[in-house]
């Protein structure tokens, strides 16, 4: 299978589905010619033209709100927000109308749109340009919030989330625009709700979304050589949540890690964590452990940017303490 | 009463009629709040019915329009019928969002109508973006945006505004100017001349009284016409009041509006008998047969009310229906 | 001691606080002569001039960034959002702006402002006058957040925000503005980050916030009938929040249920729990139990609404299935 | 070149070396990021000296600005130093921020400098509410908000110019219009005549070339004045242009602008080219004066940068520091 770019899956996705679709539209600043600052668009204002691929002024809240009313009367925008920190910006559109819009109507106006946007820190962007906010979103009922943890979950699911009929949010990881993987060169749908287990295991369950799924994998390289077998699972989405897989893992392994990057508290370890200790308890040999982006908004400076998200070694090191039982906090 | 072009008894009548179905329709929501028979509060549209029902008779079903927290005049402007709108006032299964959405939410999707908005100036972008859609896809269909002089504190509305006019977007940006954003004069609230907050933006705007039906109509048909011929956007001014508080619930207003305002717009500036004393005088219509009319609307909805009063709740197991869409 | 309303108590907060400092400002929509929709500000602008008491026009996230600026000038603002739904137009403001200030500039700017706003279901105001939206800022670093459950506490961790160097948000519950409770005339301070045992019990800790402690309160009655003893916790402030507190009294009890009416999903119950059962994990007999709002936009329909929002009667059936050790999920 | 009032060599030579340290400031940065020295990326300010510095030499120290992206020449205008700069952009314990904020997040308080900021149009409200202290506590300070044309999309600053205009706040609102926000003309995002999105909100509006220090600077003293005086807001639209790409890492320019358009800028319209012409032309200084200025500056800067870059990042237990003010 060729490998390709996460930023080329998303390219992929996006034409595809504007060729099987004539109502998908993309807009947002600086898709077209440009091709967003990441290059992920390019080439998409070529083939669709500027009515279909529109450049929008700097107004996020505006054309969200313009996308929730042009999903509502027959097309399926994609909305591109150039960073996930600019969220902060459309939280009403996207959560005061797009996400209530089908309840409030009893049913009857949907809106089927896609916010797409990225997430991760650790590129030296400073604090309003490297948060991971997804758990804002997964907070409110109505909306589904995927989180592609490679190139071909990227494809899938950008893919699954442009059909869908409801409002749906997908965090791509900014460093990760660079990454391969194998992509087949076939159509292929990735089901929103449906956790991926990456590498089975039997002695902890290493839950990680986005690129902490590859933190999660060197993590488990590493506690393989220390004779200890981590199961890796992706959720793909958070919301919907995959409970089903995560808790019959853990039910197995008896001990769990969640790892994300958002910030640790009120966050998204917290609601995977607090599901497992309730629903797989009496399994469990040691508590659930989470790791998360430290509570600070994230520095400039490399000296402590680096220091803020969850790294291979914290996941290791957490992962024997719970194997020797070895979490003090606990007592 | 502006003069138009040329007279048509029977739309003239349909106008008025429409208006005389919106002051009844909230003068029965206010008794049922008054009976403590209504979940909740709402925001009565009476007195602004010209504006309503003068936009709303321009359009073709099919054209689009979003509508405020006070929302029911443009409802059934826009062609709903009283018994659903009750029973969604009312919290009931049979109402137009099955009671979900309630009086700031009701929205009637076959009529046009993309809903009420509990945020104020929340649906400049919904309005616009079915102008994008309309566009898009070639329809033809014509949005209408309906909002408060309040709404124009929201800087939503100018980033819709500047993409509208940037895209030639058929959109109509309606200011309703009732000279108040709850308990505060518009005066308080904007600076400059309210025309100037289009022209800013690339949008050609047109004053009008609010009060006149006729007038209100022939502008709006004017610029749904060049909007659906791709002229828009446009922007519309409309000189108006609200006679009841802000909600059901503002009965005190003096500290901040006269007795004395409020009577001179009721009795000197009352679009439905103003409309109506021309339709005698010009003898497109008898008093007796305005009387009638309003008799019968008033029995309409009082059926209407019984109707939806005794009608079913939504099931328990509803509650959680709706959150997400089906996808087939 | 005498009886005072919520909505007194919060008004005798910023009287008192205005007259201690003249640069503490009241801003927001309709807050001077009509004293909010809700009459809490009543008052305050015949004691202090439309300089200090300010109608805005209805643009929350300009008044609030003006409010921003202001905190970073010399003045202490309180911002008056008159509805907690409205949260979502100033996120920006409050998220990237206000909350990072102070880390951004390495420590040499503050913003020492308030926001004022709501929170609470079942007034039949539907999905965007009834939300309960604190989970969504105590996830932010760089934000304190307080949660009143009474008059007294209202008044005292009102004062205590006023006086904070850092951007506080207070969220009153709408339906507690006219519950009246004892609040002493001498002035006090309720300090951030010390959680309240309202109540000592030894079978199982119940942590609400909010209304949900008087729901906690009053299951904790009922449970008393039937012989179970409950410990009533309010954490007062969800951030900083008084871990300490709740660890000791889970750790005595062995047993929690945690409620709060912000959606349940990705919610303040979900930090709750999982710090619970990570912290006191070998003391729990009984799964940690989490009671939020339904993951549903809340619906106007009295029929749905009060669907929507755990009850007494729902605390106590948690709790004596976790006294009989019935928790059959967790199998 | 404007015409002064009254020639002021000191003034005017001040102004031309803060221009030329603005310029060599973003040589030395845009130098650091090309040899992989500079950790992210940066915006430089280079051709649009004239405008920082025309603005903020009509300013106080007390006087406060809010900055944005592209902040460095609004930092070094408002006076900062280069060492706590090149610190501050490389992320090092002895930036105005210990490194916390980088470029798009410096601030220089004791200069009144509130921050630059990574959202576009983000400190319109900062900016305002200085003002609001201002006249609250009768400081008689002002307040310049710095923006670029992108930044008229953003809805916020409507609702805050609005507010400015109620209360007569002493802020002035300078739009820098260098024809571009990111890869996209202004024209294709700005709808209507830039200069009416002021005065549409009852904000009195200057238009000025921001090329033309002296222009700026004769302008911006009136209205500085003005707004002290409680004769604001104000509105400035700088027509400018910027001689890098969005970022430094944005080199292939064509397919969004010419290179005859950045040919036509930088070589017949740079601000410090031909101020210096017209300083040597006035006899206010001489070719060699300018040149050894030149020199020093760029001493300067060479100086701050070798110390910048031996300088010690912040230690790892500060990444905890500074999440919250202490409170007393
Ligand atoms: C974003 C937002 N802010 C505040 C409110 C509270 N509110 C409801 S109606 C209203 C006044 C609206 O005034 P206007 O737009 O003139 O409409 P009118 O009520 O006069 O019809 C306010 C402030 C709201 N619903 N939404
Ligand atoms: C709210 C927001 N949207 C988008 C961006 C990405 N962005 C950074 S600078 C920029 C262009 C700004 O243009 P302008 O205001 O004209 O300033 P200039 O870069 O020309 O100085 C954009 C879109 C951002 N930082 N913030
Ligand atoms: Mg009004
Ligand atoms: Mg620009």
């Amino acid at each position: 299978m060729r490998n390709i770019t996460l930023s080329k899956a998303v390219n992929e996705a996006l034409a595809e589905e504007m060729r099987l679709d004539s109502t998908v539209i993309l807009m947002g600043e600086d898709v077209a010619e440009a091709g967003t600052p990441f290059k992920v668009t390019s080439g998409l204002v070529e083939e669709f033209g500027t009515t279909r691929v529109i450049d929008t002024p700097i107004s996020e809240p505006g054309f969200t709100g313009l996308a929730v009313g042009a999903a509502m009367t027959g097309l399926r925008p994609v909305v591109d927000i150039m960073f996930g920190d600019f969220l902060f910006l459309i939280m009403d559109q996207l959560c005061n109308q797009a996400a209530k819009t089908h309840y409030m109507s009893g049913g009857k106006l949907t809106v089927p749109m896609v916010v797409r946007t990225n997430m991760g820190a650790t590129r030296r962007s400073a604090a309003q340009h490297s948060q991971s906010l997804h758990a804002l979103v997964a907070h409110i009922p109505g909306i589904k919030v995927a989180m592609p943890s490679s190139a071909y979950e990227a494809k899938g699911l950008m893919k699954t989330a442009i059909r869908d009929n409801n409002p749906v949010i997908i965090f791509e990881d900014k460093l990760m625009y660079q990454d391969k993987a194998p992509v087949p060169e076939q159509e292929y749908l990735i089901p929103f709700g449906a956790a991926h287990i990456l590498r089975e295991g039997s002695d902890i369950t290493l839950v990680a979304t986005s690129s902490m799924v590859q933190v999660a994998q060197a993590a488990a390289l590493h506690l393989a050589e220390q004779g200890v077998s981590a199961e890796v699972i992706d959720p793909r989405t958070i919301a919907p949540l995959d409970e089903e897989t995560i808790l019959t893992s853990v039910k197995k392994t008896s001990r769990a890690i969640v790892i994300d990057e958002g910030h640790q508290s009120y966050g998204v370890t917290a609601e995977i964590a607090a599901r497992i200790a309730e629903k797989a308890f009496y399994h469990l040999d040691a508590p659930v452990q989470r790791l998360g982006a430290m509570d600070v908004p994230i520095p400039f400076s490399p000296a402590l940017e680096d220091l803020t998200v969850p790294t291979p070694d914290d996941v290791v090191a957490r992962a024997l303490m719970a194997m020797r039982g070895e979490l003090f906090h606990a007592l | 009463m502006a003069k138009p072009a040329q007279k048509n008894s029977d739309a003239y009548l349909h106008m008025y009629r429409q208006m005389v179905k919106i002051r009844v329709f909230e003068d029965s929501a206010n008794e049922l709040y008054l009976t403590a028979k209504m979940p909740g509060l709402t925001h009565m549209y009476s007195g602004q019915e010209a504006v309503a029902v003068g936009i709303c008779e321009a359009l073709e079903t099919r054209d689009k329009i979003t509508s405020t927290h006070r929302g029911h005049g443009h409802c059934v402007a826009k062609g709903a019928n009283f018994k659903q709108m009750f029973c969604e006032l009312l919290g009931k299964d049979e109402g137009y969002c099955h009671g979900k959405g309630g009086s700031m939410h009701i929205a009637d999707q076959a009529n046009g109508n993309l809903g009420a908005n509990a945020i104020v100036g929340g649906s400049a972008g919904i309005a616009t973006g079915a102008a994008l859609t309309a566009k898009t896809l070639g329809t033809g269909d014509v949005a209408v945006c309906f909002f408060g002089d309040g709404a124009l504190g929201q800087g939503l509305l100018y980033e819709c505004m500047n993409m509208a006019a940037l895209w030639d977007l058929p959109v109509i940006y309606a200011c309703e100017n009732n000279l108040y954003g709850e308990y505060t004069h518009v005066s308080e609230m904007a600076a400059g001349a309210l025309m100037d907050r289009a022209s800013a933006f690339g949008i050609e705007g047109h004053e009008v009284d609010g009060q006149d039906v006729l007038a209100v109509n022939e502008l709006s048909q004017q610029l749904v016409a060049r909007a659906r011929n791709g002229e828009g956007p446009f922007f519309m001014l409309l000189n108006t009041y609200r006679y009841h508080g802000h909600h059901v619930g503002d009965i005190n207003r003096a500290y901040y509006r006269s007795k004395e305002e409020e009577t001179f717009w009721k009795e000197t500036r009352d679009p439905i008998t103003n409309f109506g004393d021309w339709l005698v005088t010009e003898k497109l219509a008898s008093f007796d047969e305005l009387q009638a009319l309003h008799a019968e609307i008033k029995t309409e909805a009082k059926a209407a009310v019984n109707y939806a009063l005794s009608a079913a709740y939504p099931a328990v197991e509803d509650v959680t229906e709706h959150v997400f869409a089906e996808t087939v």
